[in-house]
Parts: C-alpha cells; structure tokens; sequence
C-alpha cells in the first residue's frame, strides 16, 4: 500500500531533526573568527614580520616570552626606525602625529580571550609553541585577522595531545579557568 | 554573553587608559619617552628597565596608617598597586601586615578622596587649580604674619624627618612648631613609660614572661603597635610548654581579654586598686571594695602573682587616673620582670614626641577665644576625634582661616576654608624611625591618581628653595641620590632623625562623670581606631575580632544586664550620659560587666566623611571631656543611664551561633593534656588523623580512595587518568594542603582583609548594594543582615563555658576557609562540573561555568561557599562593589566574579600558577615554601602555613603530623586539605584542679 | 444546558475495584456526547476566571523578570538557606501532577471502575503541573540564561553535564515525565476529539478538530492497536510516576544535610505526592461537577472512591513523619537530634503544626463515610491538604538548611514579595492552561464513559451479551477493554 | 475502492452482520464502533496487535542509550567529583529506566500510529459522522457487481441506513 512509504519517512525527519540540533550546537563554537578591525595606524605586518625584513616577533611584542602579556610596541620603538625610514608616508605621519601627542597608539584588539581565561604567552612561547599555532600566519597578513576560533575546544585539541601531539599539556579546568 | 565578561578587570584597564600608567601599553609608552617619575621608581627586585608588562613589580615603602611605621611591600602591576605585603626585612613588622595596613590601599583608591584643591567660595568648598589654591594660600600667610607666632599647625604624628622639616618650614613663616597628633595612642602609657622606662615605648619581651597580666592594656586591639606586639606574644604562646599564662583585668573582654587565660572583670577605673594590692600597698579587701571582684579571686591572683616569676604587668590608662595606674603597673612589672620582660631598650621608637590630646583641648580653648588666625590641619581628624564635649569642632568657627592638608575628606577639611589635598602615602615620598638607629623608607609606588600634591612639596615649593621634598631627602641621605638607590630595594636604611620633645601637657581638665547605674566605656574599635578607618569598605565590612559587629555600632550589654531591661539582641536602648545620648541596638555579650555598657569608637562621621563612613554612630558624642594627669583623653569614666528604647533593627553580624554545641570545631587542650601521649580526642579510627599517616596528596583525588584506601597501587587504574602521580602531567604530584595553629591565632582578622585584597572580594555592606526596588531590608548592612558576606575567609568566635553568665569562659578563634575536601560534598552535588577536584588537591570552582543551583553550598557541611546575589563585579550596576577608582586595586589574576555565580577560596591558585609559571620559566621544579596564600603572608601571628602535604620538604608536610592536629568534621570522611593544630589553654592551679573533674576546655565531640 | 437527572438508584457501598461504579442516569451515547460537549461553551464566569489567571501570570512573569536583571538577591535567600520557595513550590507542583498519572494509569491497570469519569481531568492537571513545576528549577538559577548546560547535547566545549547530580538526574525525570504524560493525554483524546469533529459545525474549529484527531474513524482496527497502546501507556506511567518523585525526593536525601539525609525520602516523596494530587484532583472537579452539571458523572461514590485513596496516602506520610522522629532519635546523630528538635520547638514551629494538623490529623475525618460522601468538607479539606503539602516541603528544606552543621553560620530566612509574587504567578500560570482546557476539550473521556454504559440492543441476549453489558461466551482479546 | 457502508443502532445486530459478511466472504469489513466494544472485535476476529513489539524494542533501545550516555559522557573528559568512580553505574541505573520509559512510550506511540495508520490525511470513503455518535458502522469492500447482495445482506441484519460508495 502506498500509505506505507509515508510512514517510513518519518524516522528521516527525525533524524534530519536531530543532525539540526547537533549542528546548531557547533555553530556557536567561534564568536569572533576572521575578525579583522581597522586600526588606528595600519601597521602591516607584511612588511615588519613578513616580507624581506622578516623581523622577530619578538622585537616588538617583547614579553611574549617572559611574561603571559605578549606586550605592545612602545610609540618610541616605532620612533626608533621611523624617524629616519619612511617618514613621508601618510600612517607614518599619523604615528609621529601621536609621538608629538606623547600618545599611546588606541590600538583595537585582535584576539580577545574572555576575562575568566588566563592565558599565559610565556609557558606556550617557552614550549616551543610558534606564535603561528594560535595567531596564524600573521607575517602574510595585510590586515591581522583572527584565524582560530580560540574557543574551549580548540584549546583543548593541542592540550590533550589530539591536534599537535608533541604540545599535549596539563589540561584540568584550574589550568586556565580561575 | 557570560556575566564574567562584564566583570571585566581588563574593562578597567580600558577605562584608565590614558589616565594612569594603566593599560600595558601606556606603560611603556611612559617608559618609551621618559617621564621622569616612572624611571624614579626604584623597583624592589628589578630595576624599571626590565619591568614587564603583567608581571608585578614590587617597592618596598613604609605603612603610615599608624604611628608604629611597618615596612611594606607594594605589588604594583602595570602601574597600579594591587596589593600590600609585609616587608620581611623590617625589624618591625618582619613581613606581617594588619588589616589597617592592609586598608592603605583603599585609602590611596578612595572614590572620595580629593581630587583638586578645594577652595570655600561663598560658603561652598569648590574644586580649584593649584595655582589659585597655592596663591589663596600665600596671600595668606603673608596676612598673618603678624599673629603668626598665634597660627597652629596639628600635623599626624609621624617619625622620621618629615616632622623637623616640617617646623623648619613653620619657623620660617614665624610659626610655632607643629602639634604632632596620634589620636589612636594612649597617651598616659607613653607618658608613664617615659618616666618609668625613659622611652615612650619599650619592647614587650612576651617570650621572657612565665605570667602576662594586662590591666586594660590591650596589646592586641591596637595599644601601642598591633603587629610586633603580636608576632612576639603569639611566637611566646607557642613555646607551648613554657608559655606565658595570661591573665586580663578589665571591666570588658577586648581581643586581647579573650586571649587570655583567665579575666577578671574589675570596674572601670578600679584596676589601680588591684595593682596596688598586688603591689602590697592596699589588701585585698579593699581592692576587692574598689573593683568589685570578690577576694576569693583576688587573693588567688596575688598568690599566682607572688609565685610566677618573671612576671610582666601591662597597663592601659583610659581612666582619669591612668597615668597613675600605667605607673603603679610599670613599677610592679619592674619588681616582678626585673627588666627581663620589659627593658628601657626603645620598642617602638615611632611613638617619641606625640603631643597629649590635652594640647587640642587647649587650641580649642585658644579657638574660641578667637586668638588662633590660621589653622592648618595634615592628616589629623579633631573635629571629630575630640569629643563634642571638648568644643574643638565648635571653636574652629572662630578662626578665620582653615587650611586643611587631608587627602581624604573628613569633618575637619569639611570645615577649612581651603584644602591643599596631599598625596595618599603611596604616592609620596618619606622616612620614618620606626626603631632607634633605622630608617624605614617610603617612596611613591605609582603616578598620584588625582590632581593632589605631596604637603612636603607643595610647603618646600612655598619656601626658600623650590626643591622638591624628594630632593632634601637626597640631600639629607647619606651617599645622596646613589646611596638612596641603592637602600631603596630593601626598604630601610640605618640612620637616625632628630626626635621630636613632646611639650608638657598644660594642667588636666576633670570632666564630670554624671550619675547612671551604668559605667560607659568608649574603646577605640580594633580596625577603625579612631574613626580613619571608617571610610574604608574594608574596615567597614571586616567583623570586629570581639562583636562580629560590621557596619553598626552597638552597645554592649551584659546577659543578666540585658535580661533585667527586657531586651535581646537589636532591641534599641538609649544610652544617655551628661555629654549626650545615643540610641543604639544591643549587643548582649557575655564579656562585659554587668554593670558597664561599651560603645565602640570610629563609626558615625559625618556626611563630609564620604559614603562609607557614615554607617554606624559616633561614641564620642556621648563622651564628657576629660583629661589624666598626662593629658590623655579618659574613655571610660562616665556614668549611664541605660533604658529600652521601643526600636529595633537587625545586628549587622556575621555570627549565627556562638557556640559549637560540643561539635569540635575549635578544639582546646591543656598542658597537662599536651603532656600525656594521645591526650587529645583520639579518633584513631578516622583518616587524616594526626596519629596516622597522613597523605592528603595521595588519598584523596582517585576514585578508590573514598573508601580510604589509598588507591595508588602501582598499576595503571583506567579511572585515575591525570588523577595517577605517574600521569604524563604530573598534575597529581602535588596536594596543596594548609595547617592552622589555633595556639597562635588571635582573631585579628588580618587574614581576611587579605584574602579581600587577593581575591577582588566584593565588600556588600554599603548601604546602596542591596535590592533597589521595594527593598525589604534597607541601610548599612542590609545584605549582611542576610548573611550575605563574602568574605571566603571568616573567622569564627566560639564561646566554650560561661552558659551561666560567668567570666569565666574560654574564647576559640576559628579561622574557617575551604577547606579542599578530599571527597568534597559539594562536587558530585554540581550538575555541571563547574566545582570538581582538581589533582593537584585543590576544589576547584570555575566561575564562568557554574549555571547557579547553590546545590554546593547546601551540601558543604563548613559552610564556605558564597554566592553572588547581586552584580557587585559589574561596572554598570547598583550595588557594584568598587566605585572608581577602587577598582584600579583588583588584581589582574582573578577573575572577578559576575552575578549568579558561587564563589570561595582557591587556595589562592592564581599564586600556585604564578610560582609554577616562575618555576618553568627558570626550568626548576617548585622550592619548598617558595610562596604561601594572601592569608598565611599577611597572618601577623604567623599561625597559617601552606604548602604542598605531598612534599615533605614543606613545612606544612611537617606540621600535619602534629600531635595537636584535627581536622573538622572528620567524621564526615571528608578528608580535609586543611589541618587544624589545637588551641592551647594555660587555666591556673584552680581550675587545673577543676578542669582534672570536668574537661571544660577541650571542646571537643 | 442538559437536565440533570438525579441518580437514585446509587448502591450505597460500590466496589471500586470493580465496574460497579455505575452511572445510571445516563441512558445512551448521544446522551453522553450532548451533555458534555454541552460543557465547551465558554461563560462569562469562565472568562472572569481566565483574566483572573492571566493577571497571576503577568505579576509573576514580571517578578522573574525583575528578578533576572537585579539578580537573585531580591528573592529572601539567606545563607545557609540557599534553597527556598523556589524548590519548595517546584517539589509542590511536582507532587500535584503525580496524582493524574496515578488515577489514569495505576487505576487503569488495577481495574479500578471509578477512575474512568474523572480521568480525563486529573491527566491534564498533570500535564499543567508538570509543565509548572518544570518552571522553577530554572528559574531558582542564579543564572536563568545558562540553564541549557544541564541537558546533554554536543559542544564545542567537550564538557557534558555532571551525570552524577541529582539535578541532572531532575532534568531527565522532569522532561521523561512531562512528555510520557502529555502524550498519554492526548492518546485518551484523539476518539473524543474526533467525536468533536463530527458534531462540530464551524469549518474553522472543525478544521482544527480534524487535524487534532488525526483523522480518527473509530475503525475496529484503530480501536484494537488504541487499546494495546492505552495499555503500554499506561504500564510504562506507573513505575514513572514512582521513579519521577523519587528522583525529586534524591535532591535531597543525596545531600548531607541533616534533616535531607535520610533513606526513606523516596517512598515518604512519593506518598505524599499522591496525596497532594488527590487534594487538587479534589479542588478541581468539584467545583467542575457543579458548574458543568456532570454529577451524574462524577457520583458520590467517585468522590468517595477518591476519598479512601486520600486517606490511605494520608497515613503513609504520617508513618513517614513519625518515623523521621524515630530514626533521629534512634541515631544518636547529635546533628540529627539537634536538628529535628529545631524543626519542632525551633523558630518554625508554626510550619511543623501546620504541617502535621493539615497533613495527619484533618484526613483522618475521611473514616467516616458521610464526610467521605460529603463534596463541601471534600472541597475544604482539599484546600488544607494543598496548604500543609506545600507547608511539608517549606518545613524540609528551610529548617534543614538553617541549622547545619556549622553553628557559626546558623541562620534564618525571610521571603520576600518577589517570591511569593512568583508562586502567585505559577498558580496563574498553572489556571490559565487549565481553564483553556476544560473549555476546548471535554474534560470527561466521552469514549471511555461510553463504554462502561450499555450499549443498545436489539433483543435479550442470545447472543450472549447482557445489558451490563459484561460478556458471558468468553474472556476479552485484550485485558484493557474490561471495565 | 468501492464498497458498501451499513448504519447500526444497536451492538448485536452489528456483531451479527459482521459475521454473516464474514461467512459470505463479501471481502474485507471495517466496522466502526462509537467506542472499543470486545463484541465487534471478536466477530472481527482480527490477529494480535504487533504494537508490543514496538514497545519492547524502543524500551530496550532507551535502556541502552540511557546507560550508554552517562558512561561515555563521564569517560569523555574524566573529572573526580568527591572521590567517586568515574563512571559509576549506580547512578546511571537512573538515566537507564528514565530514557528506557521515554523511548518505550514514544515507540509505542509511533507503533500506535503506523499500525492504525493515522495521521490520515484524507478522510477515505465509507465512514459517516455517526459513527463517533451512537450508531456503529460496517463498511465492506467489495466489487460493484455484488454490492446489491451487500446491501440486501446489511439490511436484513437491521442496518438503518445502508449506501454504496466509492
């Protein structure tokens, strides 16, 4: 009878249904990936880290490895080329413009972690953690943007060994929640 | 969006941005372009050059919250300090902290400090540039040169150079010297020691004594300085064995009257009979006739007395004859210490040159008979310090000008006619003598966060040469600037100041006591003192260590007392002396004499006072003016009439019951018990007792191991995971783990107010964090009359004995914490593994995960969990907790907590993960007592100790193995990471013998 | 309004076990379909009644709202009294619903005749309870928005709920229960539904009615598969509702607490559950026989029925009561001892005398027969029994959790408007889904009565058919079509 | 299909068409009764109802799904919660019968539903409002040649309403 095959497809809704739920429940995974603010002065890091100068990230973001704030580029280190290179350059102006100020530069932030999430940069730097792991190829980026979700379970992944066995930490809750 | 998020610190950061030195990259931006101030900053471990942005750096400077000058060590982080720490070098102090000095940093973030020169224009005082400001003043000094030598300067009694700097500057204007205040000191004690001792205050040698008895004299509370005085007697009670007993005399049990061994409750003012009679010049009847102790008794003590050699004698002149009686107790404790307990070396040597309030009393009376034209206050608070009685408030209306230096607004600066703010002592800098021959440094620890500027500053800029203080202290220093770089990191130096020479105190006014059936005692609170406490949440929210009272001020009745006027607990009485009458709530409180009421001092300021000090009443205002020979003020002499008075309203206390109802968990035993092996309850039987093996570490995180059985058997068991030791994570290695050692804890409090500043505890009992719309419970206190505290620390006071209203009952201080159960109740209870047991041993709570069911804290059997009812962490909200710029405090390693959420203490982890941080970065493992918790640092008793039970290089390791330690509640099988060592109880050859009949001391279950 | 025929001929002690409950004053089928579909039409009264439970809900509603953004502080927790009216009325709701499952399904499986009248009503009190009770653990949160994390679903988090707490164990009763018992409703409707089809004239109400009945045609081949299910149903409902306020009682007795503690909480919970439903099932249907004129269908001898059911489960839970005494005594636990002499002579002692009067002692007056057949002290004693049920779960959860074991942080607690403004609001919300109810769907199971009235007959049997309509020739296919 | 549809007032006059249609091998009877009547089903005479197995199997199905959630979940990311086991069946015991219940009533349900084919979306010839009233229905389907002996047949039997429909 006909009727019948109506029937069947029933339990195909209801597993349509529950892939629904199930994918709905991922899709809230990354909030702000592929986040890319304009900054106030549009630093390329194509130049600086890519490119032919290929300088350290390590030159300007200086305590990444000592402490769990990666730091910012003081204005002064910025001065301390860009006084002598480039100065005709319209964001280079825009920079001296907030040297003479004795501004900080409002730089917007990229990567955001929640306040309730202790990331220390100095334990993943020291580790041998490149910082392209979790900020992606940055020295290819015109404009920085954020590659990784940088939720829960991408953290997790490298933690418990499953994504890069060879960086497998301490993974309990108190490691970064408290 | 979790609630967290709002709760940001960073959030903070943002805000400040351009204020402060806030955010990292202004930081070093200041660093990249050289503001001289920030390259100033000579660091206590690094030098600026290597300061990181989000890691702290820590300045050693001086405590100026008391007289006494602790060292202390300022941990600032990206510009802002965020916390206060013991300098461990001092000579004082030797790394612990009271909660006053704790509060310092509430001070310096004050939301109602001045932030401008304030200028009284047409009735009004209006913010100012310092130009106008510093101009108005000029114009002034030069108006009264000519009555110059008239003009009074009342300066906050402080040692070091600032004082003669100070009077070179007044001299040059033709002005006298300066008063050199300290309202909280008392006054006739310094004053006889002089005479007995020749030093204002000798050093109080506990250890020597084999007997302690304190007339008043409260050691522990604030007489003479809180933290030396305790460290030294809490190192002599524990030499457990060869302990000094203490016996208190006092018509009320303060902290230190519970402390003791044994109290003898004398009438106010009497306690010079008894010295006498102990001293042989009066028998014991009459002493008994003058303090209403029977003879029984005081033959006891005089036979106790005469046998315990060498003794010391202490004594606290509050009463019109307390000089007299400070002499009579220095001459007996001479005879009876022979120099052992007490010698004339100088103890505290910032208490030389404090002029007797009697001194105020005469500028009053100079006042208002119109001859002062210029009055300059710094630091000093006599509008309100000064009973209403002494007219001092009244007569500053008869002088024509007002300058005030107070950095915080108060009821003196509320009444100047200009105010030239000074910057908050952590931003400035210093000297100060706080023993003879040493100097203790003080240097500014971040930028001024307001537009205010260093007294000594401002007055050297007004002098003859504009130098900046800072510079004449290089000057003065020896090795100048280097010298001075090169003292800084530790802090202190050796050199000496010129001592200031108190003047004589012109002849005492005798007040009149009145008449009354009740005696009044007025007592300097142990936390607020005189009242600059008061605009301090901290303060306000911290218990008091005797009445558990915060954010009120109660009268304090005796049981019977309270029984024969018919009233319980909150029911109003109206105390009424000649000087005036307050209507207060009832404290029923089984350490007071009958026939006396006790009102503490330092709440009820003014409206000019700031938000926070308004809470409570002020004592004062009942007090009438008198004066000892010496010129200190007398607290307790009047007469009172205490009648019911038909209000009530809720105590604002965080103690449910004061008893333990035989439930153990303050546990006491006696010397002979502590003689006798297993003398203490053994419960052989339950594990993590002292007399077994005691291995928190390995018992309690696998899964075997709520049966007890240690689990670790060598083989893999699937269920352990990282839980296993041999895990690749070596998580399980360590089993954090804390002992208390109630023989040594006083109830201070200290450690409470260090746990707040740690852990960004939100105070909640200011009168507009409770419920806004249609409120059930309004004012100060209203969420605590709901037992809403957060404090994760509280300290609770058991009472033991004394059911029948007796003296004689002894006092257990508990301080009750997390206590990281083993097999904690409240973890299997959460539906979301926001609380789960960590390997490392700690219970864990992570906020951001708890959905609020409060299930933990109904199934936690010690009571420590605290939920956030409001949004006291959110900016935006009513009842936040840290108006700006308070907030600038909260420490950038924990997370401020949002609504909803439970809360309690972490063992503080956020400093488990830094040193383990620091240990990896030097790639070592974790050195034994390489850091300790806010509490156990601060802990001026040093009765706390933490450390890793795993490892037994620590010397928790160690103290876990006690014979006195307990856990509480073992029965429950909760196998607590937190180990309690018994209190130790003295009792004498009387009750000793009693006690032999009747165990009343120990307890126990 | 159809006319009310008085039923003389009530035999005056009726077995309820079996068929024998009766309803002889109704004569045929049509009578049946006319009297009570009769009852849908809405009154003025009814209308009042809807406002009234409406405007319940909105002060309720704006309570929680208020609540939500200020955060709980405005509710009267007081630590250590974390737990308040909250829970106390989610236990209470919860308890009510338990009633319906066990008059529809227990009843139904032990053959108990009276049960079929007053069904209908009591299952759609528990679907109404339950979805009330379902309420409150959400909204006793801290924090309200986060509730989705104790139901186990795939994240990004990789962190699932704690299945070893009870309030998880909550989640899953709770939802279990709601659906099966909403589901069983439904099933029971479907027939009666598709009556109201046909005998509906309004194309509108018509259309809905048809696709409510699925397109029932009381085939025999329906009716043999609807007889098979109703059966499962109803077997499958009755270890639930045990399991269900067990799982509830767990909240407690999985916790320390003296005074939570304790073994027997499951059988005591589940006893006094019954026993609240039947004082609501009480509440409801009399005034509903009145209003509606169905006394013919819920007799005297229902309510009496009912009232013996009530007075068993009334002396269970006093047993339940007095053995808590014993064990406390028994124990020696001083925490225990300490505890319940608090809960007797401490500050609420009123609770506890209300508690055990409402609760004990009233019920007792149901071993007289005439109050028994009496509806008005039926009605008012239901409202005692709801009034001391809800009074039996204040007196659990707040004296225990206000004298623990740490006497330093003893204390009290004071609800304030916001609570009870909340519990208003759930009784509005409970009402408002109730009266929606009874005016759109026939608050009797038209098909079920049906079948226990004779059917029309040509001629005397000898066909072997009697006009109690009990069949004489052999045994029923299906035990479920018997009543 | 066609077929004819006979109307009954009473019980046993519809018991006895039905098995006089049955003897007659007119071809298949539905009969419809305002309410389950064990009369109609035995001259139906009709096989047992496989609804069970569909009970048995989801109750089975949720039992096991039930235990298998909570231990996979607690394995999934193993955290000691108060010293317990991990994955400690006790509890779970718990899930098991909750989802056993919840899976068991919804396969019934849906046994229910695909056996009684319902939801029907159209309503299909030979049924009459009546029948959900009072009277009770016999519908028998047949070829058109022989509806006249149908009818013939129902009405001897009393229908009081007899039609052919299709």
């Amino acid at each position: 009878m006909k009727s019948k095959r109506k029937w069947l497809a029933i339990p195909g809704f209801l597993a349509l249904a529950a892939a629904a739920a199930t994918l709905s429940a991922y899709a809230g995974a990354s909030s702000s990936e592929g986040n890319a603010p304009a900054q106030p002065v549009a630093f390329p890091h194509t130049l600086h880290a890519g490119g032919n100068l290929k300088m350290n990230c390590i030159y300007c973001h200086y305590s990444a490895g000592k402490s769990p704030d990666p730091g910012l580029p003081a204005v002064g280190t910025c001065m301390g080329c860009h006084t002598t290179v480039a100065i005709d350059k319209p964001e280079i102006k825009k920079l001296a413009g907030f040297w003479q100020r004795k501004e900080p530069v409002p730089w917007v932030r990229v990567h955001k972690l929640p306040e309730y999430v202790h990331f220390p940069h100095m334990r993943h730097v020291n580790a041998g953690v490149s910082c392209q792991e979790c900020h992606g190829q940055i020295q290819n980026m015109a404009v920085v943007y954020q590659q990784n979700s940088l939720n829960m379970g991408w953290c997790i992944n490298c933690h418990i060994g499953r994504s890069n066995p060879q960086f497998k930490a301490r993974y309990d809750c108190a490691t970064c929640h408290y | 969006m979790s609630a967290e998020t709002e709760a940001a610190k960073p959030g903070v950061k943002r805000r400040d941005f351009l204020k402060v030195v806030g955010a990292t990259t202004v930081a070093t931006t200041a660093m990249g372009c050289s503001s001289e101030r920030v390259e100033k900053l000579i660091p206590y471990l690094v030098s600026p050059d290597e300061t990181v942005p989000g890691v702290s750096t820590y300045y050693s400077t001086t405590c100026r919250e008391c007289s006494a000058g602790c060292g202390v060590v300022a941990e600032t982080r990206d510009g802002r300090a965020i916390k206060l720490e013991g300098n461990p070098e001092h000579p004082l102090n030797r790394g612990a902290l009271c909660a006053k000095g704790q509060s310092a940093l509430q001070g310096l973030y004050n939301p109602d400090r001045y932030r401008t020169p304030m200028i009284r224009k047409n009735g009004r005082l209006v913010a100012a540039t310092w130009d106008e400001a510093l101009t108005l003043f000029r114009q002034k000094l030069t108006e009264t040169r000519g009555a110059a030598a008239n003009a009074v300067f009342i300066n906050r009694h402080e040692s070091g150079n600032f004082p003669s700097f100070l009077n070179t500057w007044l001299a040059s204007q033709g002005m006298p010297a300066a008063l050199s205040i300290d309202p909280d000191i008392d006054h006739a004690a310094i004053a006889a020691n002089k005479q007995s001792y020749g030093v204002a205050w000798p050093r109080l040698n506990f250890s020597a004594a084999r007997l302690i008895i304190s007339f008043g004299a409260d050691f522990l509370d604030g007489w003479g300085a809180n933290v030396p005085q305790q460290l030294d007697f809490a190192d002599a009670r524990a030499k457990l064995e060869t302990a000094p007993r203490l016996i208190y005399v006092g018509a009320r049990r303060s902290l230190t009257g519970l402390n003791a061994d044994h109290w003898i409750n004398a009438r106010p003012g009497s306690e010079l009979a008894i010295v006498q009679m102990l001293g042989g010049s009066v028998t014991a009847q009459q002493a008994s006739q003058a303090s209403g102790v029977d003879v029984a008794a005081l033959t006891e003590l005089q036979r106790e007395f005469a046998a315990a050699r060498p003794a010391m004698v202490l004594a606290g002149g509050a009463s019109p004859r307390g000089m007299e009686l400070c002499l009579a107790a220095n001459a007996l404790n001479q005879s009876a210490g022979g120099g052992a307990t007490i010698g004339s070396s100088s103890g505290i040597n910032g208490f030389e040159g404090i002029d007797s309030p009697s001194q105020l009393r005469a500028v009053a009376q100079r006042m208002q008979a119109g001859a002062v034209p210029l009055l300059m206050t710094r630091g000093v608070n006599p509008a309100y310090t000064m009973p209403k009685s002494s007219g001092f408030a009244a007569a500053m209306a008869k002088v024509p000008f007002k300058v005030s230096f107070s950095s915080i607004p108060d009821e003196t600066s509320a009444l100047a006619d200009l105010v030239l703010p000074d910057n908050h002592s952590l931003e400035s800098w210093g000297d100060a003598e706080p023993v003879r021959g040493t100097l203790s440094l003080q240097q500014p620890v971040m930028d001024p966060i307001f537009d205010t500027r260093a007294t000594a500053d401002v007055l050297a800029s007004l002098g003859t040469a504009g130098a900046t203080y800072r510079d004449i202290m290089i000057g003065r220093f020896p090795g100048g600037a280097t010298g001075l770089a090169a003292a800084l990191p530790r802090g202190i130096a050796s050199g000496s100041t010129s001592v200031l020479v108190p003047r004589v105190a012109p002849a005492p006014v005798v007040g009149q006591p009145g008449n009354g059936d009740f005696f009044l005692m007025v007592y300097p609170s142990p936390l607020l003192g005189t009242g600059d406490g008061a605009n301090k949440p901290w303060l306000q929210e911290l218990p008091d260590p005797v009445t558990k009272i915060a954010w009120q001020t109660v009268a304090e009745i005796h049981p019977s007392t309270a029984a024969r006027l018919g009233v319980e607990n909150g029911d109003h009485v109206t105390v009424e002396t000649v000087a005036g009458r307050l209507t207060l709530p009832a404290y029923v409180y089984l350490g007071i004499r009958p026939d006396t009421v006790a009102v503490a001092a330092g709440r009820g300021h003014s409206e000019a006072a700031g938000r926070y000090a308004r809470a409570g009443h002020n004592a004062f205002d009942l007090l009438p003016y008198s004066e000892d020979r010496s010129g200190a003020t007398s607290y307790s002499f009047a007469k009172a009439k205490v009648t019911k008075d038909g209000g009530f309203s809720r105590l604002v206390t965080t103690e449910g019951s004061a008893r333990q109802h035989g439930r153990g968990i303050g546990q006491a035993m006696t010397l002979a018990e502590l003689a006798q092996p297993q003398a203490h309850e053994s419960h052989g039987e339950y594990p993590g007792d002292a007399s077994h093996e005691f291995l928190p570490g390995l018992r309690s995180p696998t899964a075997n191991d709520a049966q007890g059985d240690l689990g670790d058997k060598g083989e893999e068991s699937k269920e352990k995971g990282m839980y296993d030791p041999k895990h690749w994570s070596g998580m399980a290695k360590h089993r954090w783990a804390m002992t208390v050692d109630l023989a040594r804890c006083t109830g201070c409090s200290a450690c409470v107010t260090a746990c707040y500043a740690e852990n960004n505890i939100p105070t909640v009992g200011a009168d507009w964090q409770g419920p806004k719309f249609m409120p059930d419970r309004t004012g100060f206190g209203a969420n605590i009359t709901r037992s809403r505290e957060m404090a994760w620390l509280r300290l609770e006071r058991y009472f033991e004995g004394g059911e029948d209203g007796s003296a004689n009952f002894d006092t257990r201080f508990v301080p009750m914490l997390c206590q990281h159960c083993g097999n904690a109740p409240c973890e299997p209870v959460c539906p979301v593994y926001a609380t789960y047991h960590a390997p490392d041993g700690l219970n864990v709570q992570v906020y951001n995960r708890c959905v609020g069911t409060r299930y933990c804290s109904n199934n936690c059997p010690y009571k420590v969990r605290y939920f956030n009812w409001f949004g006291y962490g959110e900016p935006a909200r009513a009842q936040y907790a840290f108006p700006e710029p308070l907030n600038w405090q909260l420490n950038p390693d924990v997370t401020v907590r949002g609504k909803g959420v439970m809360e309690k203490c972490t063992f503080c982890v956020q400093r488990i993960r830094d040193a383990e941080n620091r240990a990896s970065l030097e790639k070592r493992g974790l050195e034994p007592d390489e850091f300790t918790t806010a509490c156990a640092e601060a802990c001026p008793s040093r009765a706390i100790t933490f450390g890793d039970a795993a490892d037994e290089r620590w010397t928790v390791a160690k103290l876990a193995h006690d014979k006195r330690a307990y856990h509480v509640f073992e029965e429950l099988n909760t196998f607590t990471a937190v180990v309690y060592l018994k209190k130790v109880n003295h009792p004498g050859a009387a009750a000793t013998a009693a006690a032999a009949t009747a165990p009343a001391t120990s307890g126990g279950h | 309004m159809a006319t009310i025929v008085r039923p003389v001929d009530e035999p005056r002690r009726p077995n309820i076990a079996t068929a024998d409950v009766q309803l002889p004053a109704v004569k045929d089928y049509e009578q049946v379909d006319r009297e009570i579909i009769a009852t849908l039409h809405p009154t003025t009264a009814w209308f009042i009644g809807l406002g009234v439970a409406i405007f319940f809900l909105i002060v309720g509603a704006a309570a929680w709202i208020y609540q939500i953004y200020a955060g709980l502080g405005v509710a009267g927790y007081n630590p250590p009294v974390m737990w308040g009216v909250y829970i106390i009325t989610f236990v209470f709701w919860v308890g009510i619903g338990h009633a319906g499952t066990l008059i529809s399904a227990i009843l139904y499986l032990f053959r108990a005749g009276f049960r079929t009248t007053i069904y209908r009503c009591a299952e759609a009190m528990t679907v109404f309870a339950v979805m009330t009770a379902g309420l409150f653990p959400i909204l006793h949160l801290g924090r309200p928005w986060k509730f989705f994390w104790l139901i186990p679903y795939p994240n990004w988090r990789y962190l699932w709920p704690q299945f070893k707490s009870p309030l998880v164990w909550d989640v899953f009763a709770i939802l279990t229960y709601l659906t099966v018992s909403s589901t069983f409703l439904y099933i029971g409707l479907i027939p009666d539904i598709a009556t109201l089809r046909d005998k509906e004239k309004n194309p509108v109400r018509k259309r809905i009615f048809s696709v409510l009945s699925l397109g029932w045609r009381n085939s025999d081949r329906e009716w043999r598969h609807f007889a098979r299910a109703y059966l499962f149903l109803a077997a499958f409902s009755t270890p639930l509702v045990l399991s269900v306020h067990s799982v509830v009682s767990f909240d407690f007795a999985m916790a320390l607490t003296p005074g939570w503690h304790t073994t027997i909480f499951p059988p005591y919970f589940v006893a006094g559950a019954i026993f609240s439903g039947i004082g609501m099932v009480f509440t409801i249907i009399i005034p509903l026989r009145k209003w509606f004129g169905l006394k013919h269908y819920v007799t005297i001898n229902h309510l009496d029925a009912a009232a013996k059911l009530c007075l068993f489960t009334s002396l269970v839970v006093g047993c339940a009561y007095m053995q808590e005494w014993f064990v406390a005594w028994y124990s020696g636990i001083e925490f225990e001892k300490e505890f319940f002499a608090n809960r007797i002579w401490g500050q609420w002692w009123w609770a506890s005398v209300i508690l055990y009067t409402c609760n004990m002692v009233l019920p007792l007056t149901l071993f007289k027969q005439s109050w028994r057949r009496s509806p008005t002290w039926l009605f008012i004693l239901s409202f005692f029994i709801n009034l001391g049920m809800w009074f039996e779960r204040f007196v659990i959860v707040v004296p225990s959790l206000s004298h623990e074991f740490e006497p330093w942080q003893w204390g009290g607690y004071m609800p304030t408007w916001v609570d009870f403004a909340i519990l208003a609001g759930s009784f509005g919300w409970f009402s408002m889904w109730f009266l929606l109810f009874i005016k759109q769907l026939p608050v009797i199971a038209i098909s079920e009565v049906k079948e226990i009235i004779p059917p029309k007959l040509r001629k005397q049997h000898d066909h072997g058919i009697d006009s109690a309509s009990r069949h004489l020739g052999y045994e029923p296919a299906t035990p479920g079509e018997a009543s | 299909m066609s077929g004819v549809i006979g109307a009954f007032r009473e019980l046993d006059s519809t018991v006895e068409a039905i098995e006089a249609l049955k003897k007659e091998k007119l071809g298949e009877v539905t009969v419809y009764s305002p309410t389950p009547r064990h009369e109609i089903e035995h001259a139906v005479d009709a096989p047992q109802s496989p609804v069970r197995r569909f009970t048995l199997i989801g109750g089975l199905l949720g039992a096991t799904f039930g235990y298998w959630i909570a231990i996979w979940v607690s394995d999934y990311w193993p955290l000691v919660v108060g010293g317990k086991a991990v994955a400690s069946w006790v509890p779970y015991t718990i899930f098991g019968f909750e989802v056993m219940v919840l899976f068991g009533a919804l396969a019934t349900v849906l046994g229910l539903f695909i056996n009684s084919r319902v939801p029907r979306l159209t309503m299909t010839v030979g049924y009459d409002p009546r029948f959900s009233g009072g009277d009770y229905g016999v519908w028998v389907e047949c070829p058109p040649e022989r509806e006249v002996e149908a009818q013939s047949l129902l009405r001897k039997f009393g229908a009081v309403e007899v039609r052919s429909e299709s």
